[in-house]
């Protein structure tokens, strides 16, 4: 097998994993809502509800397509596919686990590794948004529009403070290879324990970049209706809730790499190179992810949200500064050290 | 803006300004969330409703029924006070005189010939039970109006008022 | 009117061609049963027991219907609960005309189903009037088993639906009927 | 600090005169009938007075009365003064040709729906009024629905139909 | 920068020049009208210039249809009024008929009202407070309040046997005396239902999001309030103890020992805050209630009127001159003395008067509730102008608009 056909397969299987887990994510948080809420949740399709995102993604596959006669046909149609694709592409970088060597061959666990990974996943994060602008404008209706306003403001003003908490870290460990971040990170040495404040700021501005509470402001239901996404319907709409998941699992991909060590953890890492350590890594690497994919949605199910403007302050007034604040300390440490 | 007072209970809710743990949101949110958590391993409050009936209360106001007396005839005698009762304005009933043989039948002499609830009409407020001064009509509180597809499906005749003959023996 | 409907609600699977058509139509039966997004239309007393019976003690998320879409555009299923007044007419029908098909209504409560007390100039007596109804919820208001009875009945009627009665005549016929589209 | 009713009355004897007609009434309420070319007066001298202080309309309503010649519909005000826990009835009255009565809105900003449905319900004209249109009823409506001729159900009705109601 | 004041400001001050503006549908069926009306929000961006609301969508004549029933069978149309305290409604309604007729109650069918009173008066804050806690995105609190909802629903079950349309209570006492499950339940729920709602309390009340969002949304002035006719907890929210339940005492509640929480400002957190303090008082309120039924003699639920109060169903079999006044209650055959009498009661949502005219004959003549909904959402306009989309929703639900008691 070529070297060609051991990517294209891990990247199929990288996008079957993240749609698979952005499925199952639907289905955990309607099960994790409902036992915050002490209720059982779905538990009428197939045995405790598992086969719930079947019936859904089923359903919303034979809903009728529809087109509002206002709305701008090809946009309308882009968007949700734009949001999609970019939700999908960020994957790209994430390492999931440790090297497999096999015949005297290192088969990484990773679509590519670019030495410029951190920013490649910023760029692409930043265009998500255009999937959510194009689709809430072209459906020509004004909560829509005011859902993705919200969500193009929010989205710029929080990169911001996002980048600036990264940059912390670029500094402490000077690459912006994804890979080369997580294998710093052997052992304890997680940057969320050289980080802390870096970290608050990377998972609040997380929370605000996947659009999940408290910071839904672009589809909250009590105010806008369905937001951005109100005209949708059938699988353009499941493409937008669908691409919200991934993005959430993402989000706690990075989160976990950036900060919690990836797949690294004190005795998996200094385990010899086989098999095992990979599985295990893996198996690392994804509870680190669930753990956070649960933390977005126990927190969803706790806060109540933000206002627009408070919003805007907390984004501009509170993290912006932080960041820089959080950036001159970790220069002066650093400076500190090399004396 | 003052607070003006016009009895001695008045008991005026300051407002404490927020601390500076307040105002850095996380201690509020972590309680906020430990509360969630300690609900997510409690006992659920869930009522698998169509395989587990909540219990209800013994007055509670069912479906109709109308009753018969220990003999096993029809109590009811149609003096209309109950569709003169109604609110709603859903009972209609259509009186007819008891023949010769009839007696095991109806207990007075007189009694409906047709007797129809509408029940997507009725409102269950119980006022025809109590109107009734035979005690022939009676909301059962273990049953409740069934939902359906048609609109005729929720016209109740006799047949489906009447208590039926044989479970009463029993 | 009301025998028109009768034609149209009858499960398709019964009348001829064997039991059903395909497996297709079973699955996506199957799947749209199990995944009701329901639209609450709730104007009054009703939707405060259909407060109740989303909340914990009854729980609707039990039947994936959990998620309540507020626009009509993702909904499947009209929940209308409470007093339709005539000026609320146009509007419902308006709701109801934005809904994308598949869309089934289900007339929680007296007043919906039928205008209950409230036999008055100003209400209209009976959703049925402007948009068509396939289950009815008799109560003032339903206790929330009887909501859940409405939605098993939803659910009966939806799995065995067939795939293409949206485009079938007798449908065609039903909405020409009420004018809508 | 209850106020007796002749306190009461003489206050609003201050107010509008000798044209205030006391009603007789066995609840306990003063019940006055005023001229409507009064009302406007003798509610603002309520409002404005700092001793009495009867500054709240609890309520506003209208009443038809078909058999009063002249006197057909009217409008029931409840004027109530919250320190001196003491209620006030004024009822004015119009005839049905040209029901007009003077608008309180420019005192109370409540009276503005209020009149609205006492519009919507009798048709009487609230003169004065910034907005005086249906409220309640459909925009279309001609009659107006609670006179007492006008039936409980609309007898043209083409939405019922009896086969569906088992009658 | 500008400050939220200084805008809000500015879009009060009559001579800012006008703005281009665009318009928002809030309503008829949009989530956060819980009931149905409409608002037509102009807009300038996300700022709201001016409201105007369109109401009637559920107007369903309830005062036409009022005076064309016997008076015992009004009392099911007033469980419609505010359908999330309808006790209160019932009890209110036969108040006012009780004044007309000249009833006197006993003292423990008083007691008994007190206490199915502030227990519908604690489920129908429970379920604005808890809403204004969805409203803002935090849904889970509102499950955690709403089981207990359902155990005042199980008393009101045990008593009348209905769930929210109670139609409990006749006119000069009960249909039936409470059984002993209902004090049981009650004293459970008393016990239960304070843990309950301090956390929720702390879920909501001392966090700054929630905070935020709700300190300086949609103030109103005393003399502002006064002037639209507030009442009950929105009133009190602007810092005035105004309090049927005090100015014109009923039931007996002079007897008891309570105290009226005001607010001091009158925006959506004093509103807040006002509610949850007077679920407070009112569970204080039902403990004082229940000891005092359980000091009076048992067994008495009713007024001793014949004329009125329909005789024992066993007596009803038996005795002809009981079967006489059973049939002449039932077909409201009742001598009605005329006369106009005006009754207030302490609603939930404010001041709930029936203002009832009688001729004397079997159903009232006119009957005009004053609905304190309908009065005090006059005012939204002028409370939100200035302010985001988001208050608007907000200040909509701490006023608790509940669109029966609004368009009748």
């Amino acid at each position: 097998m070529s070297a060609v056909m051991i990517k294209l397969i891990f990247i199929v299987v990288v996008f079957g994993v993240s749609l698979f887990v952005a499925m199952y994510s639907t289905y955990a948080e309607r099960k994790i809502a409902a036992f915050l809420q002490d209720r059982l949740g779905p538990n009428r399709a197939g045995p405790f509800g598992i086969l719930q995102p079947f019936a859904d993604g089923i359903k919303l596959f034979f809903k009728e397509e529809f087109i509002p006669l206002k709305a701008d046909r090809w946009l309308f149609l882009m968007g949700p596919g734009f949001f999609m694709i970019t939700a999908l592409m960020t994957s790209a970088v994430i390492p999931f686990g440790a090297d497999f060597i096999h015949d005297g061959k290192t088969i990484a666990l990773q679509a590519t590794d670019i030495n410029v990974g951190l920013l490649y996943i910023f760029g692409v994060v930043s265009l998500g948004v255009y999937g959510i602008l194009i689709g809430g404008w072209a459906s020509n209706n004004k909560f829509s529009l005011l859902g993705a306003i919200r969500a193009a403001s929010q989205n710029i003003s929080y990169e911001l403070a996002m980048g600036m908490s990264i940059v912390a870290l670029v500094m402490m460990t000077s690459t912006l290879s994804l890979r080369e971040i997580v294998d710093q990170q052997a052992g304890w040495h997680w940057n969320v324990f050289y980080q802390p404040l870096g970290f608050l700021i990377f998972i609040i501005c997380a929370f605000a970049e996947t659009n999940r509470a408290p910071f839904d402001l672009p589809e909250c239901e009590t105010e806008l209706v369905g937001g951005y996404h109100t005209e949708f319907s059938s699988m353009k709409l499941g493409f937008y809730l669908f691409a919200e998941y991934i993005n959430m699992f993402i989000s706690s991909a990075v989160l976990a790499t950036l900060f919690f060590g990836g797949y690294q953890f004190p005795w998996v890492s200094s385990m010899d190179p086989g098999l095992t350590k990979t599985i295990l890594s893996v198996v690392v690497m994804f509870g680190k992810i669930f753990f956070f994919i649960f933390l977005f949605m126990w927190v969803r199910w706790t806060l109540p949200r933000f206002r627009y403007d408070q919003l805007m302050n907390l984004g501009w007034k509170i993290l912006i500064p932080l960041a820089v604040v959080n950036i001159v300390l970790t220069g002066a440490v650093i400076l500190y050290k090399m004396m | 803006m003052g607070v003006i007072k016009l009895t001695d209970r008045i008991k005026v809710m300051e407002r404490k300004p927020m601390s500076f743990m307040e105002r850095i949101y996380l201690p509020a949110i972590l309680k906020g969330m430990g509360i969630t958590m300690s609900h997510f391993f409690k006992k659920k409050a869930t009522i698998s409703y169509p395989e587990e009936q909540r219990p209800m209360s013994e007055v509670f106001r069912g479906l109709h029924v109308l009753r018969r007396d220990e003999k096993g005839a029809e109590r009811c005698t149609a003096c209309g006070l109950c569709a003169l009762a109604c609110p709603a304005e859903a009972i209609t009933m259509t009186a007819a005189e008891r023949k010769r043989g009839e007696e095991n039948l109806y207990r007075e002499e007189k009694y409906a010939s047709v007797y129809e609830i509408n029940m997507l009409r009725c409102i269950f407020c119980g006022l025809c039970e109590e109107a009734c001064p035979k005690a022939a009509i009676f909301l059962q509180n273990d049953k409740m109006a069934p939902a359906s597809y048609e609109r005729e499906d929720f016209i109740y005749g006799k047949d489906r008022l009447v208590e039926p003959f044989l479970l009463k023996q029993s | 009117m009301s025998s028109q409907i009768k034609m149209t609600e009858t499960p398709p699977g019964i009348e001829g061609q064997g039991f059903f058509a395909t497996s297709l139509d079973h699955v996506v039966g199957l799947a749209r049963k199990n995944s009701i997004w329901p639209l609450p239309f709730a104007t009054s007393c009703c939707g405060i027991e259909f407060m109740a019976t989303m909340a914990s003690h009854y729980d609707l998320g039990r039947f994936g219907a959990e998620r309540l879409s507020f626009t009509p555009r993702q909904a499947d299923l009209l929940m209308v609960m409470g007093t339709i007044a005539k000026k609320m007419g146009p509007v419902l029908r308006h709701v109801y005309e934005q809904m994308a098909e598949p869309r089934w209504v289900i007339a929680v409560g007296a007043c919906a189903s039928s205008g209950g007390i409230f036999d008055t100039y100003s209400v209209l007596q009976g959703i049925d009037r402007v948009i068509p109804v396939d289950v009815y919820v008799p109560g003032c208001p339903p206790r929330p088993e009887q909501i859940i009875d409405g939605i098993l009945r939803i659910q009966d009627l939806i799995g065995n639906e067939s795939v293409r009665r949206r485009n079938s005549e007798e449908y065609k016929k039903l909405m020409e009927e009420y004018m809508i589209k | 600090m209850a106020l007796s009713h002749e306190e009461i009355l003489a206050h609003i004897q201050a107010g509008c005169g000798d044209t205030a007609v006391v009603i007789p009434d066995s609840y306990g309420v003063v019940c006055v009938e005023v001229p409507t070319q009064q009302l406007f007066r003798l509610v603002n001298h309520l409002f404005k007075d700092q001793h009495f202080k009867f500054n709240i309309l609890t309520d506003l309503c209208g009443v038809h009365y078909p058999e009063q010649k002249g006197k057909e519909l009217g409008v029931v005000y409840h004027i109530q003064s919250m320190i001196h826990r003491a209620m006030i009835r004024i009822k004015v009255f119009a005839p049905i040709e040209n029901p007009e009565i003077p608008s309180l809105t420019g005192i109370y900003a409540m009276a503005n729906w209020m009149e609205r449905e006492t519009y919507d319900f009798f048709g009487i004209k609230f003169a004065g009024h910034p907005n005086l249109k249906r409220i309640l009823n459909m925009d279309e409506m001609i009659d107006f629905p609670l006179r007492r001729e006008f039936p409980l159900e609309d007898p043209f009705r083409q939405d019922k139909a009896d086969y569906q109601f088992g009658r | 920068m500008r400050t939220n004041k200084e805008y809000i400001a500015d879009f009060h001050n009559p001579d800012m020049p006008d703005i281009p503006y665009s318009t928002l549908n809030l309503g008829p069926t949009h989530p956060a009208t819980h009931g149905i009306f409409q608002n037509v929000l102009k807009m300038d961006g996300e700022r709201i210039v001016d409201a105007e609301q369109t109401v009637g969508y559920i107007h369903r004549a309830f005062e036409k249809i009022a005076e064309r029933r016997p008076l015992y069978q009004i009392t099911p149309l007033t469980d419609r009024l505010n359908y999330c305290s309808a006790p209160i409604n019932n009890t209110g309604w036969h108040l006012a008929v009780e004044k007309l007729l000249g009833i006197q109650v006993p003292k423990r069918v008083d007691y008994m009202r007190v206490m199915i009173m502030e227990l519908a008066r604690i489920s129908d804050h429970l379920i604005c407070n808890s809403i204004l806690g969805v409203d803002t995105g935090a849904l889970t609190g509102f499950t955690y309040v709403y089981q207990y909802r359902e155990k005042i629903y199980e008393i009101y079950e045990e008593i009348c046997g209905a769930r929210l349309t109670t139609n409990m209570g006749r006119i000069g006492g009960f249909e039936r005396d409470f059984s002993p499950k209902v004090f049981e339940l009650t004293k459970k729920f008393l016990v239960e239902f304070p843990k309950i709602w301090r956390e929720f309390e702390s879920l909501l009340s001392r966090n700054r999001i929630f905070m935020d969002r709700t300190i300086d949304t949609g103030p109103i002035s005393v003399e502002r309030a006064l002037n639209y006719g507030f009442t009950g907890p929105n009133l009190r929210a602007t810092g005035i103890d105004y309090d049927i339940r005090t100015a014109d005492p009923y039931c007996s509640y002079e007897e008891f020992k309570f105290d009226i929480p005001v607010g001091t400002t009158g925006d959506t957190y004093d509103r807040f805050v006002v509610r949850n303090e007077e679920i407070w008082q009112s569970l204080s309120l039902v403990e004082q209630a229940i000891r005092k039924i359980e000091a009076c003699e048992p067994g008495i639920y009713h007024a001793d009127e014949d004329h009125y109060y329909l005789p024992p169903k066993k007596e009803v079999y038996r005795n002809m001159e009981a079967l006489i006044y059973h049939f002449k209650i039932i077909m409201g055959e009742i001598e009605v003395p005329a006369g106009e009498v005006y009754r207030a009661v302490e609603g939930a949502n404010g001041e709930l008067g029936f203002y009832l005219v009688s001729d004397g004959g079997r159903s009232p003549y006119r009957l005009h509730f004053r609905r304190p909904c309908f009065i005090y959402y006059q005012a939204f306009p002028e409370m939100i102008r200035g302010q985001l989309l988001s208050d608007a929703i907000v200040v909509m639900s701490s006023l608790n608009v509940i669109a029966g008691e609004l368009d009748a």
